[in-house]
């Protein structure tokens, strides 16, 4: 009995690495760093993480999907920034603490429709995703910068960045919004037919042309989703400083993509999970975490950052390594 | 001549997959038809020195995609490179320095080339792990200062960034000199054709006797030698570095390379339109500032043309603007 | 009572032109109600061309296409489906990722509220489709995993999932062993009891024959003519098809034994095929024979330098060597004409000629750079034997008809005057025309003093190549024979285990 | 006396020699003195990464906390979190929104916009109040990029409304950056008077383009931070005069606020240290930078 369990976990960790690299890591501070094993700085991690979580979220749909958004940075930043700003206009003040309520719609709605739109250009023009969100990477950004004239925005109550330290019972609210979503999300991609989809179109985009599944507004709505979970993103983290800036979200696309492909999702599409993209962005957060608390000096957590990235990808490759009878490729 | 028209294969049809280059003629035009300076000879040169930079570093990144795979760690290779040479040049001498800096970049390279060519690990988690090891790597050797080159004005080392060959500024003999080397090897070779091979199809290269490995090994090592050289271009032609110099400039030449048309999966791709793709960039950036246009505003501007020049490439090769997916 | 019958669905004049290529120039065709309508014609002749027009998957330049005495003109799969017509891909159209039961059902997923997949539907209505095509694998096997002839079988399924008036099958057999071919033929005639309308393509007269009504041949893009197929003959069609008519005998040529090119002694790789030992000599044809996961095609890899022996040795020319890459193999004289094309064969990004030089560019060099002249010299020469279908050397290999793609690899092994040349089911989806060219040539192959290894799934190929032929049966060599003892009776015992 | 731990969180060490040379000098201070331990940590110029750091430092219960903010007014929700967990916050270098004043002890560094005037002063000087200038600004959305620019123009306008702003454009604290937005205002502008750059790391860009061009001599050249290759420059009169800033100046006076601060000491809220003028003039009463 304990033997099929025992047996049934192995695979289970065969297919998703990551969550050993987790484990690891996570032991290894425990020892090596004061204060890393604390309920509260377990908590700090997950905070910590809920900003690249978020965004991996939606963008581990548009990998899957075979597509890619590198425009997410910079969605996050113009969500997070309407937010800031709408709580503060005159002309909504009547809405009295409503105004929120507008802002956050208003926010979320910017990445729904910015990432339809990338969605909307990889559809119609057929020019590849990397290319279309590289551009928006850059023209979004901009936008954020004509929008906020290179200021930061400041949200004028202390309500809107309490909420981003408030906590639901022991656990801070914007880890379990992370969480919640984790699970909405991992469902939709496991048990939906959309979510199915996800998979076929990423996996063999003719095929699914031929099987009539209508690829283009399939795309949209996943480049929408990854647009939604930008924004949501940017409000999480708006929350936590109470304020927008135009930079901020720069150079996480690259950091969450990381993080979804050391989770196992592959960059051609057709495969990977939430449960793998959960593991990557977990293991880098704990490795900033940790390291910031045993005093890493700076210079040198780039280069253990970098060598624990490859390490992690050979450990990978090393456990699910093919037996000598694979055609050696 | 005649073998064309039996292959069935029109001068039009050829001419038809030029879309990048009628979208570079294109806003070529329209920047010159409203700002006088901009096809200026002086402008036009100025544009070429600085587009040398990132022009070299994207042949090199073409060969690398061609072959299947990223390399994201090019930005900060430069910065370590750049940094490298700028420091040895007033220890030891530009030579010695400019040799110890290829060795320290082909070993950069190198180890990408091992890591994913044979050890066959996922080519944009090493690469961008090579780039913060190599950020690292620089601010600890530097210990996070600037270097400088102290004496400015009579420095063989000057030639690479601020002088000319025959009448023609370096970088610019240095960015088409690549160009054409780098051309020449994938296309008039054994070694390009077996790029494409191991890009487009790896598992039919190496049921092909092609040693998938070494070829991918070989293209880091390309690029990383590319990398070297813009190096030197930058480093002559600011006369100093900083740690972070060459941040942001790995998107930017992935920019270049995909709008010349080369695609991400590999297999595909042509070291003159990435030329194209270069200039395009540089002009663009040039054009705005010289009209004017808010930092911003450029950067909008930039998204625009973009995609619509990459969208009139793919578009003339399918022969329909709107991409058949219902 | 010919005349009468209102056809489900009838093409007029359909015409299709490609960049170059001119694939269907005029073509009329209908399609009845419950009849099994052959398609024939070469390699290239726009067969599949056609079918994916039907499909919605191409639209035609002119011409019109009538169901149901309606005119439609399906501009996607989807529409396609919709009108009930359905198309059996000649190349696999699967999602290796996913599993048996959602490629089956590939969009169409059984839902219920909220878009939620309903599973039990889903792997319910699998199950009754598998268990109608006896296959012997689940509907949550993932279908990666799956042999190419069980992923054949997926695809097949598919049809099964609507309520077709017309199903395609293209070439549904290239990749089928004889008794799954046997349950195809069952459904294909439940499908026909039902007043299903059938299109069927394939090369194989000998099926052609057993199940269609009538024949429709194209040549060149162009209609050639529809005959009765009660009333015809191999060779008349043949004729119709290729503009001459072909010789079946089997192979009765005495072996003019050379010496010993190959030999293995005991070799093993690990579960999938155990102590193989056998020789071929130079001017020799073996062939190898055996049921599906026999094991030969990992033998035939194994001494490629694919993939590395656990037990065991080779011996080229007597010496013991060690075959470690395909490199190496290479440079032995070995060459291996893989099993799948698409996958191992070819470059589809790449044109023509590259991917006929690619294993030997090295050798076509003019100082450090390549010889255009001598690529061109070995395309032409390869084009004009195997009769390659294609507008120019610069075609991409994507855009060739799928028995042209198999040319080009067969092209690009030849070329490489191999001492030993492996093929691994070397006709797969070939024109019957082009298919005795190329036994031609192997056998001329075997005269010039090759020694040559053929693996096939078909029998009258098999014999008629082979002057020896090893049967194999779960990664074990059963018995040998020479070409005169073989008669396909005693190989299927050998192959089936039954010694 | 008992033993005080300092936890200090930087912009970005590494992206210029300035904040490297602090990060030296801070850490070298806090070692002579034997009663302080610090925890030194770097957000590389991300802000989400510095609140996660403010988070790890109040989890680990230092006595004060030393930001250099990344953006002044995203910080101010953690700096509140540290004010409410009882943990006096010294902000340095940049100061952060004035929303956030309440919730620090006290503010320790140079007065951004005291620069940028300073600046403008040079420039009039140096132009004989007459003439057509362009901008090199620091990176757009930056509070020192924003405010120095602020400082400058205000002060431009009042003190010598003849020299105009021809066209301002960001450098990115680039050097090479720099060079070539400076080159294509040598295409676009025929007459350039003066360069105004954020600091002299873009000022010698902007120089190096002009000689390229043979205009270095037509052209004034006004930078803020003196570098060490500004320095040098106006030392060969090249370049016109810049705002001396020096980090270890800047990193002491931090550590001293900050003991000060846990010492229960009365300390203003505002404490600006001096950035003087330097040019060719006065330039000897000055140590060579550096960085
Ligand atoms: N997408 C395409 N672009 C250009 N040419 C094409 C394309 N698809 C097919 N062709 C050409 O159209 C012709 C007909 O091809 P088709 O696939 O219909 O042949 P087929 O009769 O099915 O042959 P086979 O028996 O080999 O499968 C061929 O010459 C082929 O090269
Ligand atoms: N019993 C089985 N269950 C699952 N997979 C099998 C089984 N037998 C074989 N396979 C797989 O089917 C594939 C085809 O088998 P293999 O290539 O060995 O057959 P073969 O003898 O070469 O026959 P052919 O060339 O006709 O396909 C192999 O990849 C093998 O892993
Ligand atoms: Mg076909
Ligand atoms: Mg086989």
């Amino acid at each position: 009995m304990s033997d099929i369990k025992n047996n049934s976990f192995v695979r289970w960790l065969s297919r998703n690495p990551i969550w050993g690299f987790v484990v690891i890591v996570f032991v290894f501070f425990s020892f090596a760093a004061d204060h890393f094993f604390a309920l509260q700085n377990v908590e700090n991690i997950l905070v910590q993480a809920s900003t690249i979580g978020l965004i991996a979220l939606g963008l581990t749909l548009v990998m899957i999907n075979g597509n890619i958004d590198l425009s997410v940075g910079a969605i996050l930043a113009l969500a997070a920034t309407v937010t800031v700003d709408m709580q503060g206009w005159e002309t909504l003040a009547f809405l009295g603490d409503w105004v929120l309520l507008v802002a956050v719609l208003a926010g979320l709605l910017c990445g729904t429709l910015l990432g339809g739109l990338n969605g909307l250009i990889v559809w119609k023009t057929g020019v590849d995703s990397f290319i279309v969100t590289l551009g928006a990477m850059l023209g979004i950004r901009g936008l954020v910068f004509v929008y906020t004239r290179e200021q930061s925005f400041y949200a004028s109550s202390f309500a809107y960045s309490d909420f981003g330290s408030s906590s639901i019972g022991p656990l801070p609210t914007l880890a379990v919004l992370f969480i919640a979503c984790a699970i909405v999300i991992h469902v939709l991609l496991s048990r939906t037919v959309h979510g199915r989809n996800t998979y076929a179109v990423g996996g063999n985009r003719e095929a699914a042309v031929n099987a009539g599944i209508r690829v283009g507004p399939h795309m949209v709505v996943n480049f929408m989703i990854g647009g939604f979970f930008a924004a949501l993103a940017g409000l999480a983290l708006s929350t936590q400083m109470g304020a927008s800036t135009p930079n901020m979200g720069r150079e996480y696309e690259l950091w969450t993509i990381t993080a979804i492909v050391l989770g196992g999702t592959k960059l051609t599409g057709g495969s990977g999970s939430i449960v793998g993209t959960l593991g990557g962005v977990l293991a880098i957060s704990i490795l900033r975490n940790g390291m910031n608390l045993m005093q890493v000096p700076s210079f040198y957590v780039l280069v253990v950052l970098g060598v624990i990235l490859i390490a992690v990808l050979a450990l990978d490759k090393h456990l699910n390594r093919r037996t000598a009878q694979e055609p050696a490729l | 001549m005649d073998k064309a028209a039996t292959d069935g294969w029109s001068v039009r049809q050829i001419l038809a997959q030029q879309g990048i280059l009628i979208a570079f003629v294109l806003a070529m035009l329209v920047f010159g038809l409203f700002s006088d300076r901009f096809l200026a000879f002086d402008n036009i040169m100025a544009v070429l020195r600085q587009t040398g930079i990132v022009g070299v570093m994207a042949i090199g990144v073409t060969i690398v995609v061609i072959g299947g795979n990223l390399d994201l760690s090019v930005g900060s290779m430069l910065s370590m490179a750049t940094v490298l040479v700028v420091d040895l040049h007033d220890r030891i001498g530009p030579g010695p320095a400019i040799l110890i800096m290829f060795c320290a970049v082909l070993a950069a390279g190198a180890i990408n080339g091992v890591l994913v060519g044979y050890l066959r690990l996922n080519s944009l988690i090493v690469t961008l792990g090579m780039l913060s090891a190599l950020q690292g790597i620089t601010l600890i050797y530097t210990d996070g200062k600037n270097v400088d080159i102290a004496n400015q004005s009579d420095t063989w080392f000057a030639i690479f960034g601020r002088g000319d060959i025959a009448g023609i500024p370096t970088p610019i003999v240095m960015f088409f000199g690549v160009a054409v080397l780098g051309h020449v090897l994938l296309t008039r070779m054994p070694f390009g054709r077996k790029v494409y091979a191991t890009g487009g199809n790896p598992r039919t290269a190496v049921y092909s006797g092609i040693r998938r490995g070494r070829i991918v090994f070989l293209t880091y090592l390309i690029s990383a030698f590319t990398v070297g050289c813009s190096a030197l271009i930058l480093g002559s032609r600011v006369m100093g570095s900083q740690n972070n110099v060459g941040q942001g400039y790995e998107l930017l030449v992935l920019s270049a390379v995909i709008l010349g048309g080369t695609s991400l999966l590999g297999g595909s791709g042509n070291i003159l339109k990435t030329v194209i793709g270069v200039l395009i960039l540089g002009f663009i950036q040039n054009g705005l500032l010289l009209l004017g246009f808010p930092y911003y505003a450029q950067w909008l501007v930039t998204w625009v043309v973009i995609i619509l020049t990459v969208w009139l490439d793919v578009a003339s090769k399918r022969h329909s603007l709107w991409s058949p997916i219902a | 009572m010919t005349g009468e019958i209102t056809p489900v669905l009838s093409v007029k004049d359909v015409v299709k032109t490609f960049p170059a290529v001119r694939a269907l120039d005029g073509v009329t065709l209908d399609i009845r109600r419950g009849e099994v309508h052959a398609l024939l014609g070469e390699n290239g002749a726009g067969k599949s061309t056609l079918m994916k027009i039907l499909a919605g998957m191409f639209t035609p330049d002119s011409g019109s296409i009538t169901l149901d005495g309606r005119e439609v003109a399906p501009k996607s799969p989807l529409e396609a489906k919709a009108l009930g017509i359905v198309l059996i891909h000649q190349e696999l159209s699967l999602v290796e990722e996913l599993t048996v039961a959602e490629n089956v059902f590939l969009g169409a997923l059984p839902r219920r509220s909220f878009g939620f997949v309903d599973w039990n539907a889903l792997h319910r209505q699998t199950a009754e489709i598998l268990r109608r095509l006896n296959c012997d694998f689940a509907p949550t096997s993932i279908v990666g995993d799956l042999s190419i002839a069980r992923k054949q079988m997926v695809e097949i399924a598919r049809a099964l999932t609507v309520d077709a008036k017309v199903v395609i099958f293209d070439e549904p057999t290239a990749s089928l062993t004889d008794q799954e071919k046997l349950v195809l033929f069952d459904i294909i005639a439940d499908l026909k009891a039902a007043g299903v309308g059938i299109v069927y393509i394939s090369h194989r007269m000998e099926e052609i024959f057993r199940i269609s009504d009538r024949i429709t041949v194209l040549r060149d893009g162009a209609y050639r003519g529809t005959l009765d197929t009660a009333a015809t003959s191999e060779a008349e069609v043949t004729r119709l098809m290729i503009g001459r008519s072909l010789d079946y005998s089997r192979n009765t040529e005495t072996v003019a034994a050379g010496a010993i090119v190959l030999e293995t002694r005991g070799l093993s790789c690990g579960d999938l095929f155990q102590d193989v030992s056998f020789s071929v000599r130079a001017g020799e044809v073996v062939g190898f024979s055996g049921l599906i996961g026999a094991g030969r095609s990992e033998l035939a890899e194994t001494l490629f330098g694919l993939r590395r022996p656990t037990a065991g040795a080779i011996l080229i020319d007597g010496a013991e060597v060690s075959v470690e890459t395909p490199t190496n193999a290479i440079r032995h004289g070995i060459s291996l004409v893989p099993e799948s094309r698409k996958e191992q064969g070819l470059v589809l990004g790449m044109n023509c000629r590259d991917n006929i030089t690619l294993p030997q560019i090295d050798a076509l060099r003019r100082g450090p750079f390549l010889s255009p002249a001598a690529e061109l010299d070995i395309y032409d020469s390869y084009q004009k034997r195997l009769s390659i279908r294609s507008p120019g050397w610069r075609q991409l290999v994507r855009n060739l008809s799928g028995g042209n793609q198999q040319k080009i690899v067969i092209g690009k092994w030849l070329a490489m005057k191999p001492r030993l040349l492996i093929v691994d089911e070397p006709t797969r989806g070939i024109d019957v025309g082009s298919k005795a060219e190329i036994h031609n040539l192997i056998r001329e192959l075997a005269r010039g003093g090759y020694a040559v290894i053929v693996i096939s799934s078909e029998m009258p190929e098999i014999l008629h190549v082979s002057d020896r032929i090893v049967t194999m049966y779960h990664g074990r060599v059963m018995r040998e024979f020479t070409a005169a003892e073989a008669n396909e009776d005693s190989l299927v015992q050998a192959i089936s285990g039954l010694n | 006396a008992e033993k005080i731990k300092i936890g200090i969180t930087q912009n970005n060490v590494g992206v210029d020699s300035y904040q490297t040379t602090y990060e030296k000098a801070f850490i070298a201070a806090a070692a002579k003195n034997p009663d302080v331990e610090t925890v030194v940590l770097d957000a590389g110029g991300d802000v989400a990464r510095q609140i996660g750091q403010m988070q790890d430092l109040i989890q680990q219960k230092v006595d004060v906390i030393i930001i250099w903010p990344t953006d002044g007014k995203a910080v101010v929700p953690v700096v509140r979190k540290a004010h409410q967990a009882g943990i006096p916050v010294v902000v340095t270098n940049s100061n952060i929104a004035a929303d956030g004043m309440d919730f620090i002890a006290a503010f320790s560094g140079p007065n951004n916009i005291q620069q940028g005037a300073s600046a403008a002063e040079l420039m009039c000087e140096a132009l004989g109040n007459k003439g057509e200038i362009v901008q090199i600004s620091g990176q757009p959305g930056y509070t020192t990029a924003i405010e120095r620019q602020k400082g400058f123009e205000d002060q431009l306008a009042k003190s010598c409304p003849d020299v105009k702003i021809l066209e301002t454009q960001p450098g990115d604290w680039n050097r090479e950056k720099a060079q070539r937005v400076m080159e294509a205002f040598l295409v676009k502008y025929n007459k350039i008077d003066g360069v105004y750059s954020g600091d002299d790391n873009m000022g010698v860009g902007a120089l190096n383009a002009a000689k390229a061009a043979n205009r270095a001599k037509d052209i004034k050249f006004v930078g803020a931070t003196n570098f060490a290759v500004g320095y040098e420059a106006m030392e060969r009169g090249e370049y016109y005069g810049s705002i001396y800033q020096s980090p270890v100046d800047d990193a002491e006076a931090a550590l001293a606020t900050a003991i000060a601060v846990k010492a229960g000491k009365q300390v203003p809220k505002l404490n600006y240290f001096e950035t003087p003028k330097i040019t060719k003039a006065n330039m000897d009463k000055f140590t060579k930078p550096v960085f």
